[in-house]
């Protein structure tokens, strides 16, 4: 495994921190006395492997939203070069700005299948950080890319919308140009395009602006993405005026890949790589091409045309509704009975 | 699920030992603190005669005000939350919804049906703040995809009256997702020419704005009501700037071109049946055109 | 003939007020001494009437553009309050901000045919003037009108557009928000439109700004409006770099509703009261909305669908295309050739 | 139309009488007062090598930098504008067509046809500033009506290269309906799913921009074009505001969503050819998809 160097270590990962000081240490000296050490340095890298699988797959939700948000993670630019390497981008709402906390790019995935992806994109830096608004977008963000979503439509272009934000972008701005009008319009038009639509969160899944560009005809997750109604911290400072009860709120929000997974609400779980995705960056992108590149073998199959938009109402009348809460409920009642 | 702590329901003087049957007849206008007597306040559709203020209805009140008496016909009334999340904050969310169902003599956050207003015959859905804020879970939006389905095939305008502070919470992604539901919904009954009216009462906000409200083919706002995504302190303590005044006001979203009209409540069943007759009439006048 | 005290004199109208003031002085008389006068107010009153004939027969283009201009020429409320009395405005573009400039109202005319009525608002003082920009919009202005207009669509009411304005506002934000695109959008959308369309052109027709909510089945012109690809001012500053040649400018530029009638670029000139609308705005009013019936009158014979859109798209392939003007070109030889 | 005193035109020196033939071949950079030769100019795009500075090339120029090389096939050349207002200002508007015929040895302020980019078909118009200011009247409008027609006919690509200073007074009211005509025909073509790229260079403004020009699915500028609907000083004027840096140039368009985004002279014919092979694909490999 490629284990990049973290400068931004989680709480959880202080025990992974020596292990890999070790290997570092054991590089060193091996390169400076030129000793053969990689017997020793292989022994650690599996201890290396092995607690972070540990760590990993017992991560409390609130360890899941903060690898989540995790500055390394990757970030839609990542994605879209690996994605679409010959990709075009396009700008503007064509009304009022372009808003840079949504971007969106045409290209080939393999070499042979075009397509369009569009995302939040929070920046690569804190000077990106800032201009993208931490992938907050505002209004004409929401319409950009609906716009681009239309010419994905004109060019019979799939449409993957990678999700990171931790909402729509709470502003003065915002408010004043329809942050509410854009989103619910996305929500509605999505229903309208007539080329298959993939929605994955990547990354935070926050509320109303995650979902302003997450209506699609199936819904992935990575495995550490999370997707919430409300952020925790937003959900505890409304409950108790208390914004630091927030890991205590994401336990009761149910909002791992892992939970919806359970809840039925999506489709599929992306891998990611051992520890995270932002201690492999190349791993996590293939792992996301993998599942994009079976998702367009599927869409082959269906016309492009009212059916697959009939197929996206139904799922959609189907999700969350009343009846799968009911048949959940009763699934969760019987298997503990069975206990 | 934006909170609200400005609650404007009316609020029962507390009288002294001997004033408390007498006193139950009054209300202190939290506008500009006159005492008001709540048989005089009623006739006035629960608006201050003094200054105006507009007090919460209930969706049993608004419907009372906006349908032809006995014309409301409920309709999926037979959904009840479930506690698929096991939710328990300061109480348990079944608790929440128990004491909602109590408080409110209603089972959710909206009511819905179809009724006719001065004749018209409309698929209508009233929400009720009282009931869990407003808060759209799993059967508000079951019940709004249903009745736009309902409005869509028996080709009848919808009314939607919002009042909301958002998605609930306590339903985790299932509340997030009604967002899109009945985006989607709504969407469908739009694009067979159905004629879909959204009323904004105080306050409607979060995932309820920023999807049904939004979507309104006309948009109605009741005067002073707050409307917006994002709540006002989220905003302040984001962007660290100074709201301008009358910020996410019914007023501040009409001079932003985001609503059509504000409309005064003792003409509101009037505008509304103005706007159903012109409807109706320019799909019956022409027969032509009917069939398209 | 009603006639109005003018506050707002023109030069040529000089001659007039002369009369005018005759006749008011008569009327003083005649009711302070209570002796019977009317022979010779009568008198008088035919004598301005011939006058005014007179004097608005022959007004050069110049004087029709101040005419077009008047202050107290009827704005659109004034039309709107006679044409659908009982009617609901609507107001906002869905996206930034409600364009005073821009005004738009559904109602009946003569209580049973439904219309809606969209035109721009010069403003009826000066309050409202500023407030107005003059009935100059911004593009937040166009997209409110396409809104509207396809609300309309939704209720099957025929549109009219009441063409009123120096232009689309020259302004950094307007600008900055595309006004541009705005009117070219509603130049192409409005071709999409499955209601009839008549617009009018009240005053003044000033370039892209009027042409902006201007596409319809049938365009008329009032007796005293002009319609032109730029304002007198703007074309004598960019040929001699001198605004104060545009009287001159003005008769080079064929701006009158008679000029564009005689090039067969409009259906029909509504006729104006005599001396002009602002001297009688119940009769401009009147006059106007008998036109109005008359249309929907034969708007009823069409069927509201593609073919109604064919047709418009046809009248817009003919109009002003390479062959109209050629024939015209032939027309006016051969009508030189006959003298 | 507006008027734009800046004319970037490469600017032959004027020489001393013995250096005459010589300093022909020399351009002098009206942005950075280099002093270049001819012939690497060309070479360059006609873009200055020192300070980028993108001197304006007409329509041929554009042509031979786009299509394929002898791809191009002239349509329409044979319509001539008319004088049917009788416009004369400084001249009569017949003495200006004339010479503007004699200096860019075109007949009007537009080349239309079809050709190949990078073996992709397209229709495409290509407009010349150098023609009277490359104002659009009947003859402008007339031609792209009639390309547009025929693009969605024989269901090619649209490439319009707008370079005008909008609508052409002289000929009154017949110009200013060219921008609903050519507005309507785009929308058909759009209509059946033709794809449109607008193409933005110095300057696109007035008539020109307030129709065709902002219609396109993707619209392209060249670095640091103007382009606008009003004249600057005209809203100076009007405003009494100073005007903001780079005002009404393409970067300013970009940052406010009104362009897709600026390309280089030297990789336009590229990008273009890319996103016409895009734009093929999509509909070449599903066939399902290909009949709707
Ligand atoms: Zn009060
Ligand atoms: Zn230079």
């Amino acid at each position: 495994m490629e284990s990049k160097k973290m400068s931004n270590l989680l709480s959880f990962e202080k025990p992974v921190a020596q292990i890999q000081r070790r290997i570092e240490d054991l590089e060193k000296e091996s390169q400076e006395k030129n000793i053969d050490l990689s017997v020793s340095i292989e022994q650690l890298r599996t201890e290396l492997k092995l607690e972070l699988q540990q760590i990993f797959s017992q991560l409390s939700r609130w360890e899941k939203v903060m690898v989540a948000r995790h500055p390394e993670r990757p970030k839609l630019i990542d994605y879209i070069k690996v994605l679409i390497p010959d990709y075009l981008y396009f700008c503007g709402d064509r009304l009022f700005r372009d808003d840079p906390a949504i971007f969106g790019a045409m290209g080939h995935i393999n070499d042979n299948q075009l397509i369009m992806v569009i995302g939040h994109y929070k920046g690569k830096n804190t000077r990106d950080n800032i201009q993208c608004n931490f992938g907050m977008a505002n209004p004409e963000g929401y319409r950009k890319a609906l716009r681009l979503m239309r010419l994905a439509e004109k060019f019979r272009a799939p449409i993957v919308t990678l999700i990171d934000t931790p909402g729509a972008y709470p502003g003065i701005e915002a408010e004043e140009h329809g942050q509410s009008e854009a989103i619910a319009m996305n929500l509605r038009e999505m229903f309208q395009l007539k080329v298959p639509i993939l929605s994955i969160v990547t990354g935070e899944g926050g509320s109303g602006g995650a979902l302003g560009i997450g209506v699609g005809d199936k819904i992935m997750m990575m495995e550490h993405a999370i997707y919430s109604v409300i952020s925790p911290e937003g959900c505890a400072s409304i409950l108790w005026r208390d914004a630091s009860k927030a890991s205590e709120v994401a336990e009761k929000l149910k909002l791992t890949a892992q939970d919806i997974m359970k809840f039925k609400l999506i489709d599929e779980i992306i891998n990611e790589p051992v520890g995270g995705a932002h201690r492999n960056h190349r791993e996590a992108t293939d792992s996301v091409k993998k599942c994009i590149l079976q998702w367009l073998n599927q869409s082959e199959k269906i016309s492009w045309n009212q059916d697959l938009l009939d197929q996206r109402y139904e799922k959609y009348i189907r999700l969350a509704s009343f009846d799968h809460v009911k048949n959940l409920m009763k699934d969760i009642r019987s298997s503990e009975e069975n206990l | 699920m934006i909170s609200f702590k400005k609650n404007n329901t009316p609020k029962i003087v507390k009288p002294g030992p001997n004033l408390e049957a007498e006193a139950r007849d009054w209300t202190k206008c939290p506008g500009c603190r006159a005492l008001l007597y709540n048989k005089h306040l009623s006739e006035n559709y629960q608006i201050c005669p003094k200054c105006n203020h507009h007090f919460r209805l209930n969706s049993r009140e608004w419907l009372r005000l906006l349908s032809d008496e006995g014309s409301f016909c409920p309709l999926f009334e037979e959904f009840e939350a479930e506690d698929i999340l096991e939710f328990t904050d300061n109480e348990t969310y079944v608790e929440r919804i128990k004491k909602a169902c109590k408080k409110t003599n209603a089972n959710e956050a909206i009511q819905t049906g179809t009724c006719t207003i001065e004749g018209h015959k409309i698929a209508i859905g009233v929400m009720n703040f009282h009931f869990i804020g407003g808060s759209m879970g799993v059967v508000v939006g079951e019940k709004i995809v249903r009745l736009t389905t309902l409005a869509t095939e028996q080709k009848l305008p919808l009314l939607i009256l919002s009042a909301s502070g958002g998605a609930r919470m306590q339903e985790g992604m299932f509340s997030l997702l009604q967002m899109a539901r009945t985006a989607g919904a709504i969407g469908r009954f739009q694009k067979e020419n159905g004629l879909y009216l959204s009323l904004l009462t105080h306050p409607t906000t979060g995932g309820v704005s920023a999807s049904y409200a939004f979507l309104g083919d006309v948009i109605i706002a009741e005067p002073q009501a707050l409307i917006g995504f994002a709540g006002a302190r989220v905003i302040e303590q984001t962007t660290r700037q100074k709201l301008p005044p009358r910020f996410q006001t019914a007023e501040f979203l009409v001079e932003h071109g985001q609503i059509d009209k504000i409309v005064e409540r003792k003409v509101m069943k009037k505008v509304i049946a103005r706007i159903l007759s012109f409807y109706q009439e320019g799909w019956s006048s022409h027969g032509v055109k009917k069939n398209e």
